[in-house]
């Protein structure tokens, strides 16, 4: 039953995919646009055949994912750790709350110098812009959904006693779950895109780099393979990570 | 634990102006005393127990629980809702060991007190199902157990039962007197069933409509175990709603509806629900 | 058409733009009837993907771009029609870095602006030619390609040693981060007579074959300006750095304007030698492919010595 | 309108495996007439009238509404949701006139509906108030007063009263009978009230526990309008009442309540709820 | 009452950012770093001075503004309508809302070649590029409120009749309404960063080539200045327009 949902889920996504590839192809041979404005599947195909042969999408894919990773992980726990916290108390909210806000309105490329200047060429510095990236999105919406939290599983569990860090660990951070998901996810996309905009900072070996390299020799066929394989990623960890615990939480939630 | 209830108002603010849904109640009770609150819909029942629970705060007057103010809740004060207030995360056998966790029962303790609670609301077989997969009557059995899992000192009850039907809720109500012999908790419970109140309460305390205000207490001196079918029960329960209808055709000052009065009249000798 | 659409980059070297479209002498050049659509970049890059994208008819440009930009459109789609300027890059090495001698070079961090692009590849071709290996290739000199403002700051936080590095930051990095010049491009090409292309004008293939009159306009203005600005650099100078103010919000400071000025030339000539010199270099450092680029048809020089003729100077080869 | 139920059976799958909440339900309702759904908590009630309305699909059988498969909800049968379900976007008065949009009643007419049926239900002075300011039998009322407003052909309530004091309760019993007469809608109706049941009901139908079939039905031929305290009234409801303990004891077969069975024994003659 | 709670709310933030203010002074007057690596508040004070009474500012501002609100006005009225449709149909979900989840990952900086080739060196490129970083976010938000909206109201709103274009208008987005305003403050900051990302394309007077001017010229409190503006107008933004919209909505839904 479920791997039947499952392959109908695939083959539907499948079909939609070849389809989307299909008229791109299409559009591409028709000779509407150059090759080189825009490049066609074949020719992306070529340039991810040639990268994974030679490796250095291999070796980019690597290194991004170990500093997204890296830099996601601390992210998330900073960012539902002080998103509890501004969620709940009132003068935090006011003060950190709208300097998280404020902050989250920089764009990373902000970031960049002052990340050389207290972290010099390191990755130290390239992690710097990644959490500064993904954290502020993740706090936000984790304190959205402690704010958002229907008071009534609050009055229910400090009436049975709870308090403190358990009611933080037990009834808030559970009951934002499904809101705070959400701000993962986007934290996981606000992250590639810093790490995109980091991977600037100095030659880096990263997928963010092969992008750049890629517009920089104004080669529009590694661009989109870059892209191609960074929506890739963002589909598999979509598909392997977030959304089996979106569903879980959903059907626990009984929001299904 | 004895509760003093001094001068206890609130007044609730909204946008569309203040509205005071309890009016200066006074009211002492009694360690391990079961008193019963009955009151015509939105009197301030559900408040004045939010107050004792410590989840609101009075905008006058105050709650003493052994001679401390109350300003926040405790564990020694549990509240079951009126509507059931499960947490959806937990799975039912979790929402029933929640409460247990909170006061620091270790781990093994809690699996068989929440057991034997989940077993006496008739919900054994349920103890993994999660809680939108529970019928109104059923959520509100757990959050029963729940409550008494949590072995609090104070008990406050907010229509426990009204989602039951009457065998279940007979059953509950020996097993809740059962409970209350052997561990002589406090119990303030609310409820809009006259005869249940009888059954229960040592005394049964009558607000009249909002702003909720006591209009009159009850002594129960009924001998224990009682009988809800007893002559006593329904007399007792016959008297106080006289008491309470006049209340409630008071409230019911709408022209519109005033052919209310006129078909009241007729069902004075009216029966106890 | 009755529209160019026109590139440039508010820097130093694209002085004759930035002149020539401030004082309205192309709009002169080209006549009533045309009108002038000046598009300012930041990059390269996104000139040539403006081009590509058929947005953009003409533009001063640096020879990386142009090169890549004739490569990956399998030399369809421009051509350079004439230089801008030569010169001014330089390797500058931080005064307390200990670096005196080539030799010194063992060890040391050295900043470029961009991977692949001509500071780059000069640094790296140089390096190589002394003698030593880099870090990827199992040395320990190590290249850091960086963009230049963090090259200024890395400077001053002692975390490079030297950089190579196009105007103003040459001028930049002596005067704000105590670094002082190594050395001076122009020393390295003999071949050349110390002349190498940092700035030239290309044109989309399709505006040159559909308007070669207007393109001829434009180039006689352009010569024009060429030598306005080389036979009264002061004011030259003066307008530019008033014309950057106003595009960028902010002007050079005179002493480093007078310090960068002063290592480039402003010139109409491309260096064709100096173009396939670096190209080959690229190429040898694996920046090029996998195949030596055909770089033939890059220039398309005939209107410009056409211009030259009837101004009765030199024509360029 | 005419409910035709045929072979209604739904098994609800969870992690825990498969629960038959419903076990092959035949039941004809004719147009007109008032049902009554009566049985012990968990026993499918609100899973059939969530069937009925379209909200659910049965896993075998079908419901038919004037001879055509019910497959999906429509404004004709409209249900009173066991918990009151308001929107806590709308204002009291908009959740009210909710439905009166959806079926298309224009403006004006919308706000004179509304404000009748809040005015039957004692709330018109809480029109603009938010849901959340509402206490909980409040909210059962609006939830009440925003069916009728819909007026549709069917009416599905679901442990509509099961939070009003008494007499509230008997008000909207009045209230309730009264528009049934005038309108003669069809109407199903659960409570766990056996009485509650005996007043209103054509016929009453008794569910066994889990899962749940039909045990046997009641045709109520008492003639309207019926007193709740009278001795027919009474007398009916102890018959049914025998009928359900029995099965309520049969649900119980955990052996650690087995005393119950005991206790039950001596209260054969429990008068009705 | 209520403009007691406003003042001294106010207040407390006040106090808190002049503290921050002070600290940063003290810091810098203390040596620890030559103003050059990072300025002194003076400094930044005067570089916001002499920018606002030469007008850059301001016109940098003005500019930025007008892209930022129509490109997010597009983005918002997109988004929210595909979230809906995402959020309610699984066809969707498994095909355009993958895609969407994969788009989101792209960093701004992808869409630029893209955004030249279809519209060109105009305004319409830079609003593609905006509404491109903000419109994903604000989709994933709305399609997870969607998602998450208790079932009981859906089922509530089907019976009384509700269907079609009501059920979304009426009862689907105001559900979903909370955790939509949280998609739009995050799409708000992609917004901006994306904004920041297209003003690079070429020289355009918005506030994004201000600070890359900044940078250029390694006038670092020239790049502090056009941060403080950001993080101002971020907050001014999130005060004068979020903030009471999730505060009345917050009060409505009875979360607080
Ligand atoms: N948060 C609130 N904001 C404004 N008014 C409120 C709020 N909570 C309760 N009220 C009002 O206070 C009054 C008393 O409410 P309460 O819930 O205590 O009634 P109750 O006696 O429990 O009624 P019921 O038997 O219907 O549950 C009601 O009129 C209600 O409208
Ligand atoms: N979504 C669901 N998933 C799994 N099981 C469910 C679901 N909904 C109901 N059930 C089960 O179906 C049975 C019948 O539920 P239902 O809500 O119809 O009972 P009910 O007769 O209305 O009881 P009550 O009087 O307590 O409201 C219960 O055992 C319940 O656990
Ligand atoms: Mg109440
Ligand atoms: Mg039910």
């Amino acid at each position: 039953m479920v791997s039947r949902v499952f392959q109908n889920t695939l083959a539907r996504k499948l079909i939609f995919f070849a389809a989307l590839i299909a008229v791109w192809q299409t559009l591409a041979w028709s000779g509407w646009w150059a090759e080189y404005i825009f490049p066609s599947p074949l020719g992306v195909a070529q340039t991810l055949a040639r990268g994974f042969q030679n490796g250095t999408f291999v070796v980019g894919i690597a290194t991004s994912m170990q500093r997204l990773l890296i830099g996601f992980g601390i992210s998330a726990i900073i960012g539902i750790l002080s998103g509890l916290a501004i969620g709940r108390s009132k003068v935090l909210d006011e003060t950190i709350g709208s300097l998280v806000l404020g902050l989250q309105t920089l764009p990373s490329i902000c970031w960049l110098p002052l990340a050389l200047l207290w972290f010099g060429l390191s990755e130290t510095a390239m992690l710097f812009v990644v959490v500064m990236g993904a954290l502020l999105a993740i706090t936000t919406a984790t304190e959205a959904g402690v704010k958002n939290t229907p008071p009534l599983y609050l009055r229910a569990a400090r009436n049975l006693g709870a308090r403190g860090w358990k009611l933080y660990a037990l009834v808030i951070f559970p009951a934002a779950l499904p809101e705070i998901i959400t701000g993962m996810k986007l934290g996981w996309s606000f992250a590639w895109r810093s790490l995109m905009a980091a991977e600037l900072l100095y030659v880096s070996l990263g997928l963010g780099h092969l992008l750049m390299m890629g517009r920089e020799l104004n080669d529009m066929s590694q661009v989109v393979a870059v892209m191609l394989v960074i929506i890739a990623i963002g589909l598999v960890v979509d598909r392997v990570i977030f959304a089996p615990i979106e569903t879980r939480v959903r059907e626990r939630w009984g929001l299904i | 634990m004895k509760l003093e209830i001094r001068g206890v108002t609130k007044t609730f603010q909204s946008k569309n102006g203040a509205l005071t849904a309890l009016d200066a109640i006074d009211l002492d009770v009694q360690p391990g005393e079961f008193v019963c609150l009955l009151g015509p819909s939105g009197c301030g029942k559900s408040t004045l127990l939010n107050i004792i629970a410590g989840l609101d705060a009075p905008t006058r007057g105050q709650v003493r629980v052994e001679g401390k103010i109350v300003t926040r809740p405790g564990p020694d004060r549990v509240m079951i809702f009126q509507s059931a207030a499960l947490f959806p995360w937990l799975s039912v056998f979790d929402n029933v060991k929640f409460g247990l966790n909170m006061i620091g029962v270790p781990k093994p303790a809690r699996q068989v007190i929440a057991r034997k609670y989940l077993q006496m609301v008739h919900l054994a077989d349920f103890e993994r199902a999660s809680v939108h997969e529970l019928s109104g009557g059923m959520k509100q059995r757990v959050a029963i157990a729940r409550a008494l899992a949590a072995d609090p000192d104070v008990l406050l009850m907010d229509e426990p039962f009204g989602a039951l039907d009457a065998q279940t809720r007979d059953l509950l109500h020996d097993e809740l007197q059962t409970i209350w012999t052997e561990t002589r908790k406090t119990i303030v419970f609310v409820t809009h069933n006259v005869r249940e109140a009888v059954v229960l309460g040592d005394r049964v305390v009558v607000f009249s409509a909002r702003p909720g205000r006591i209009k009159k207490i009850f002594t129960i001196d009924l001998p224990r175990p009682r009988q809800i079918e007893s002559y006593a029960v329904v007399d007792l329960a016959r008297e106080i709603m006289a008491e309470l209808k006049e209340d409630v055709l008071a409230s019911v000052h709408d022209p519109q509806v005033s052919w209310l009065q006129g078909m009241e009249a007729q069902r004075v000798g009216d029966d106890v629900l | 058409p009755g529209v160019v659409r026109f590139g440039y980059f508010p820097n130093i070297t694209h002085a004759q733009a930035v002149i020539g479209i401030a004082d309205g002498t192309f709009a002169r050049a080209l006549g009533d009837n045309v009108k002038i659509d000046p598009k300012i970049f930041n990059a390269g890059p996104s000139a040539i993907e403006a081009l590509f994208a058929g947005q953009l008819d003409l533009t001063y440009i640096g020879p990386n771009p142009a090169i890549n930009g004739y490569v990956k459109s399998k030399g369809e789609a421009l051509r350079i029609i004439a230089g801008a300027t030569s010169g001014g890059a330089v390797l500058v090495v931080r005064s307390d870095a200990g670096i005196t001698s080539p030799a010194d070079f063992r060890g040391k961090k050295i900043a470029t602006p961009q991977l692949g692009n001509t500071q780059d590849v000069a640094a790296r071709a140089w390096l190589m030619n002394q003698g030593f290996k880099l870090k990827e290739q199992g040395g320990d000199t190590q290249v850091i390609p960086i963009a230049n403002p963090d090259i200024l700051t890395l400077f001053q936080k002692k975390e490079i040693d030297a950089a190579w590095v196009p105007e103003p930051w040459g001028a930049r990095l002596v005067r704000e981060a105590n670094g002082k010049i190594f050395l001076d491009e122009r020393e390295l090409w003999h071949a050349t007579r110390g002349e190498f292309v940092v700035a030239h004008v290309i044109v989309s293939t399709k505006f040159l074959k559909a308007n070669p009159e207007l393109v001829k306009k434009f180039l006689v203005a352009h010569v024009e300006l060429t030598q306005r600005i080389n036979a009264e650099p002061t004011s030259a100078k003066l307008k530019l750095n008033t014309e950057i103010q106003r595009l960028t919000g902010a002007a050079l400071p005179t002493a480093i304007l007078d310090d960068a000025w002063s290592r480039q030339t402003i010139t109409y000539d491309p260096i064709r030698a100096s173009l396939y010199g670096s190209a080959d270099a690229a190429f040898k450092l694996g920046f090029l492919g996998d195949t030596m680029p055909n770089l033939d048809n890059i220039y398309d020089l005939t209107l410009l010595n056409q211009v030259l003729k009837e101004k009765g100077l030199t024509v360029v080869q």
